[in-house]
């Protein structure tokens, strides 16, 4: 059975229709990457599921319960989380007050637990945590996003371009925590990405939107090995 | 190239630690559409802003028709012949569709506290303005909401008011656009493209496009740059930069 | 010969006035901050203070000087005015937010508030008999603020408790802020209110508390400074409100700890600059080069607007906006 | 109904809030710009009238008929024990002013028709001068700051120009109490009110004039995107200059008109309640960008102000001292409440914007089909 499954989904924002019927299954475990060219509607897929675009039509299945019109922090409960691209984490805010943040919701027990667990797969966060946020890097603060996103323990987590802007080290190290996220944690991972090929190296399955319509949709390997996938990525298919 | 319409030199703009332009050169060669291409965060509307002058670079010059025009508002810069539009519309939210376009259109002598309520400078300008922005609107197919407010319209349309509204100004010499066909149906972002053709062929109005929907794009332009992390990868002939290695590259990442 | 440098009881009120401004400056950045007013109100909500203040010596402390009523009244003036506040914004000001008004919307809606309380206030004080005083309306309350021997000067206990309630309710509110879970809740919601909204804090919470503690700092200061009022009414906010703006556009209107500097900042100015200024040119200048004598002192509200167009001029985003490692490096370096 | 019976005071207080609404209309309503400094504009039209006028008109007086001037210096000094240099000094002392101007300045004037006309082109020009010079120095911070930043800056700009400068400062304007203002006409008031007509008639027709012309056009795209107006080729900045430098004179012109209705009026009359706050208060009322709206606000609010002010106390009269105190603060109250409710319910006042028609568009776009 499928965790999460989106059927005939048409979404956006007001009167800004941009994803048409999409259909697309995620299984447990596994990583769905999204690619496609600029504006072909990959962060709005994410922000359909979690509810903060328009959803015109269709519907999200989670666990076998439709989440359709489910308001955001109602999905936050029961297991789902989201990183947006940008203004991730409270700049402002040290790394310890951003983690305890996250768990604002929680016991103050299961807090403090939580967070120990999460500094010990983040160690680098461990001795920075009474500085702001605004003095990690991008990458670092990508990894307190995601560490701040596993103080609630969620089953399924979509990121939206967590390599955007980064440099390629700080990229890699973002991948191989989100490979981390499946292989050791067991979570399932729905991840946007504008580097296509890093991307579609590490997932299992692939999405390939075009015009906020599915182009591909398969093996992620097979997508890779598409000799056309140049053509299809900029836009150019039909 | 030889007397290219307008020149960006080695222009860089920070924001905070950020460069989104990264010593960004072109040349755009007159009387021709030159397409611009980069995949998200590549620079592209941040160019836009410093050839327009809504952001100024932290270094570099923008050079229009051999006139160096960096200093330069954005007014004045109009007012030199460069004209552009926004790839979010920024559309004026009191005033009608029809109105917006005409405003669009410079050099009105009625824009004066007191040549405003003197009718007779301004009646025929104006008279004018007015029959043109309707043909303007007509084309476009907005014109049924002539009498509509921005606010009223939907994204698609909005992007044809744009889009109507940077082909009012009477002499450009370069006209900007920002994704001109993002929302609109296929059949009319062709006819979009041809008509920038045709306006191009008939005035030898240059145009900076920017568009995604290459597949539209790619048989109108004469030539085309493509750019990402902040600088130009590759310029020339369409066809070549489409499929030039590192702008698949930089669309597929490393 | 003239004093240029003022005595220690003038410089003593002074600091007491910067710190009052510099509490109610804090209070007004708070609101902005946190839901975009700019409240017109805030100086007539200080005043609730004064009238605490006014109704407790009436009351209960008109037999003499009495050092308790710089305890209870601060406290008392603490609830009230900030309780007022917050029916304010839940009131009247979210209703009109929520109704899609803008700036300029909800600016002129404190503007109206501000008539309001100040009509409602002056008609109470004129209507109510007083206890022992034989009327409220136009007191000046500045018998009741005891002497204080310090130091061998002999200071007003307002002035001395005021610097002092100012640096112990910013040492609190920094430590709310910083230690508790809601404070840390209220930062997080100033910086992305969206992003806490998702870590699950109300946010309508967070906002209602903001104008709670503006208008409880504003009573506070209110309540002390009505001492050097030369009457107790309402209407005494009109000469205050130019000035509390004026501490948080040189502040930044930004941020709540430099609207705090920024109000003691205009504060020090009014009194001791245009002090020293008088002095000097009345003492030395206008007489050396022949000319008339000018009563510089009544001109301290210029000086807070002199402040302001100086700091817009050279520092659009006030002080919070300056970078300070950087100019702390440039100085360095010279 | 006695209520209904509106006096000539009430009268010109319409029609300078006519005139001031009208001028913040084209600042704040077409062009966005949020004038929150009002006052000290409609200041400078009585101030030309008071502190500078009346110095003007006893320098007439005494290069006119200097017997007159010595004979006015003599009675001060055997009055008054006080003595003056001149005329123009007495005339602006606080003491000697009220004497000086009802006793000497007035009769003259009376009695030279030729002089009273060219001082009062003169007072114009110079309340028009003035209000243009406070216009230059506002547009300066108008041209720079975001929306909040401008509305404050110049609130406090208006209530220090006005409070602390020519209150405190005996000499500009007398202090507390003001000067007495040059006197045009044997009635004043019967002038002020035929002065102010012209005025209210000529600013309406030029507003509505200019709202539905390219102009209006201009500034309607400057208040919505300056950004995208700029990028067009408009100079904000000059179009923002430009209107508040014609708005500011306008609203001199409103302290012109009520200055010649009361002659005598402190400087701080001029406060940020009754003429920046109230012009507001009747413009959100009446209608933004409407000028029908501006004119409609203040009358709806003057009229219903004049009942609840006649009204209130005539149903308190009879009543204890209490409630009859209660119906003087009421007023002020209402006026609050009133524009809360306003902002709630209907945010776009009675008359919403309309569009700025520069010509017939239905014509044209019939002619243009065919």
């Amino acid at each position: 059975m499928a965790l999460l499954e989106v059927k005939a989904l048409n979404a956006g924002y007001g009167r800004f229709h941009i994803l048409f019927d999409l259909d697309f299954k995620v299984e447990k475990q596994e990583i769905l990457i999204i690619v496609g060219p600029n504006g072909s509607g990959k962060s709005t897929t994410l922000k359909a599921i979690f509810g903060i675009a328009k959803v015109y039509s269709g519907n999200i299945i989670y666990n076998e319960k439709d989440i359709t019109r489910l308001p955001p922090h109602a999905k936050a409960r029961i297991g789902l989380a989201y990183l947006p691209q940008t203004d991730n984490v409270f700049a402002e805010l040290t790394v310890e007050e951003n983690l305890r943040m996250a768990g604002y919701t929680l016991p103050p027990a299961l807090v403090e637990e939580r967070v120990e667990k999460v500094l010990e797969s983040f160690p680098f966060l461990k001795s920075k945590l009474k500085d702001k946020a605004k003095s990690l890097s991008g990458g670092q603060r990508q990894l307190l996003a995601m560490a701040m996103t596993l103080i609630r323990e969620p089953d399924l987590i979509m990121f939206d371009e967590p390599t955007a802007g980064l440099a390629p080290i700080a990229a890699k190290e973002v991948v191989e925590k989100i490979i981390w996220l499946r292989d050791e944690l067991g979570k399932t991972i729905i991840l946007v990405e504008q580097n296509a090929k890093l991307g579609l190296e590490i997932g299992d399955n692939a999405l390939l939107l075009v015009s906020g319509r599915i182009a591909f949709y398969g093996k992620a390997q097979e997508l890779l090995e598409n000799k056309d996938l140049g053509r299809l990525y900029l836009g150019l298919a039909k | 190239m030889s007397d290219p319409i307008l020149e960006v030199r080695g222009v860089v703009k920070k924001f905070g630690a950020l460069r989104a332009l990264d010593g960004v050169d072109l040349e755009i060669p007159r009387g021709k559409i030159t397409l611009l291409i980069g995949p998200n965060g590549s620079g592209k509307t941040t160019l836009m802003n410093v050839i327009s002058g809504v952001y100024t670079p932290d270094e570099g010059r923008v050079i229009l028709d051999g006139e160096d025009i960096t200093g330069l508002m954005p007014h004045e810069r109009f007012r030199k012949g460069l004209v552009r539009n926004f790839q979010i519309p920024r559309l004026f939210s009191g005033l009608t569709v029809l109105e917006n376009t005409a405003f669009a259109r410079y050099g009105n002598p009625g824009e004066g506290v007191v040549s405003g309520v003197l009718k007779k400078k301004w009646i025929g300008f104006e008279e004018e303005t007015i029959r043109r922005s309707v043909r303007m609107i007509t084309f476009t197919k907005i014109r049924h909401l002539w009498d509509k407010k921005p606010s009223e319209l939907s994204g698609g349309q909005m992007k044809l008011l744009e889009v109507s509204r940077s082909l009012m100004p009477d002499n450009p010499k370069i006209i900007l656009m920002d994704e001109p066909t993002a929302g609109v149906n296929p059949t009319l972002a062709h006819e979009i493209f041809q008509r920038i053709k045709q306006i191009k062929e008939e005035r030898g109005i240059t145009f900076l496009i920017v568009e995604h929907r290459l597949d539209i794009a790619v048989g109108y332009v004469d030539y085309a740059y493509a750019m990402a992390f902040g600088k130009v990868v590759a310029h020339g002939e369409p066809e070549e930069v489409l499929t030039h290695p590192k702008v698949i590259e930089s669309y597929l990442g490393g | 010969m003239v004093e240029i440098i003022p005595s220690g009881v003038f410089l003593m009120s002074a600091i007491a006035y910067a710190a009052a401004l510099g509490l109610l400056s804090m209070g007004l950045s708070l609101t902005y901050v946190t839901t975009r007013v700019a409240n017109f109100a805030h100086a007539t909500i200080g005043m609730l203070g004064a009238i605490v203040m006014l109704f407790l010596i009436d009351r209960v402390y008109y037999e003499g000087a009495s050092y308790q009523l710089f305890i209870v009244g601060p406290l008392l003036s603490f609830v009230v005015a900030g309780v007022f506040a917050m029916i304010m914004y839940l009131l009247v000001m979210k209703p009109l937010q929520d109704k899609g008004n803008d700036v300029i919307g909800l600016m002129i809606a404190t503007f109206a508030i501000d008539i309001i309380l100040l009509n409602i206030l002056s008609f109470l004080l004129n209507a109510m008999t007083g206890k022992h005083l034989p009327k409220l309306y136009g007191v000046n309350i500045g018998p009741w603020d005891p002497t204080i021997q310090c130091c061998g000067l002999e200071l007003k206990a307002s002035n001395f408790v005021l610097p002092i309630a100012a640096v112990l309710l910013t040492l609190i509110f920094h430590l709310f802020l910083t230690k508790t879970k809601f404070g840390v809740a209220m930062r997080a919601t100033i910086e992305n209110p969206n992003l806490a909204a998702v870590m699950g804090v109300n946010t309508n919470l967070v906002y209602t508390v903001s104008w709670f503690v503006s208008g409880a700092l504003a009573g506070v200061a209110g309540s002390l400074i009505a001492f050097s009022l030369k009457d107790t009414s309402p209407n005494s906010s009109a000469l205050i409100i130019v000035s509390v703006f004026a501490g948080s556009i040189v502040g930044g209107l930004t941020s709540i700890y430099w609207g705090l500097v920024g109000g003691f900042i205009v504060g020090l100015a009014e009194k001791l600059l245009t002090s020293i200024i008088n002095a000097l040119y009345n003492g030395y200048f206008a007489p050396a080069l022949g000319l008339p004598e000018i009563a510089i002192i009544n001109y301290e509200k210029v000086m807070s607007l002199g402040l302001v167009i100086i700091v817009l001029l050279f520092a659009p985003q006030g002080l919070a906006g300056v970078d300070w490692s950087k100019l702390k490096q440039k100085i360095l370096r010279r | 109904m006695e209520f209904l019976i509106f006096s000539d005071t009430w009268l010109i207080l319409l029609i300078a809030y006519i005139i001031t609404t009208i001028s913040l209309n084209l600042e704040a309503g077409y062009t966005g710009i949020p004038n929150f400094g009002k006052a000290v504009f409609v200041f400078m039209g009585a101030w030309a009238a008071q502190g500078i006028g009346i110095r003007l008109a006893a320098w007439i007086v005494e290069k006119q008929d200097p017997a007159l001037a010595q004979e006015a210096l003599e009675f001060l000094k055997n009055h008054l024990g006080q003595d003056y240099p001149s005329l123009v000094a007495a005339a602006a002392d606080t003491d000697a002013n009220r004497i000086v101007a009802n006793q000497y300045i007035y009769p003259f004037l009376q009695d030279h028709p030729m002089i009273v006309a060219m001082l009062f082109i003169a007072i114009v020009l110079i309340a028009v001068g003035l209000a243009a010079i406070m216009g230059l120095i506002a547009s300066y911070a108008a041209l720079r700051l975001r929306e909040e930043y401008l509305a404050i800056l110049l609130l406090s700009f208006s209530e220090l120009m006005v409070m602390v400068i020519f209150r405190q400062t005996e000499s500009l304007n007398g202090g507390p109490k003001g000067l007495w203002a040059v006197k045009f006409a044997a009635d004043n008031r019967v002038f002020a009110i035929i002065f102010g007509l012209v005025v209210v008639v000529l600013v309406y027709l030029y507003a509505e004039k200019l709202a539905h012309s390219p102009m209006g056009r201009a500034m309607r795209a400057v208040r919505d995107d300056e950004i995208a107006a700029g990028v067009y080729g408009r100079d904000v900045a000059g179009i923002r200059l430009k209107v508040i430098i014609v708005s500011s004179i306008i609203a001199s012109l409103a302290g012109l008109v009520y200055i010649e209705a009361n002659l005598a009026a402190q400087s701080l009359s001029f406060d940020r309640v009754y003429w920046t706050f109230f012009p507001w208060a009747f413009l959100i009322l009446g209608g933004m960008a409407n000028n029908k709206g501006a004119v409609l606000g203040v009358i709806v609010f003057m009229v219903l102000r004049r009942m609840i002010d006649y009204g209130l106390p005539q149903l308190a009269a009879g009543h204890s001292a209490l409630i009859q105190m209660a119906a003087a603060y009421l007023s002020n109250i209402l006026v609050g409440i009133i524009i809360l409710l306003v902002l709630y319910f209907r945010p776009q006042g009675i008359l919403p914007e309309k569009p700025s028609k520069t010509l017939d568009f239905g014509e044209i776009l019939k002619q243009e089909e065919a």
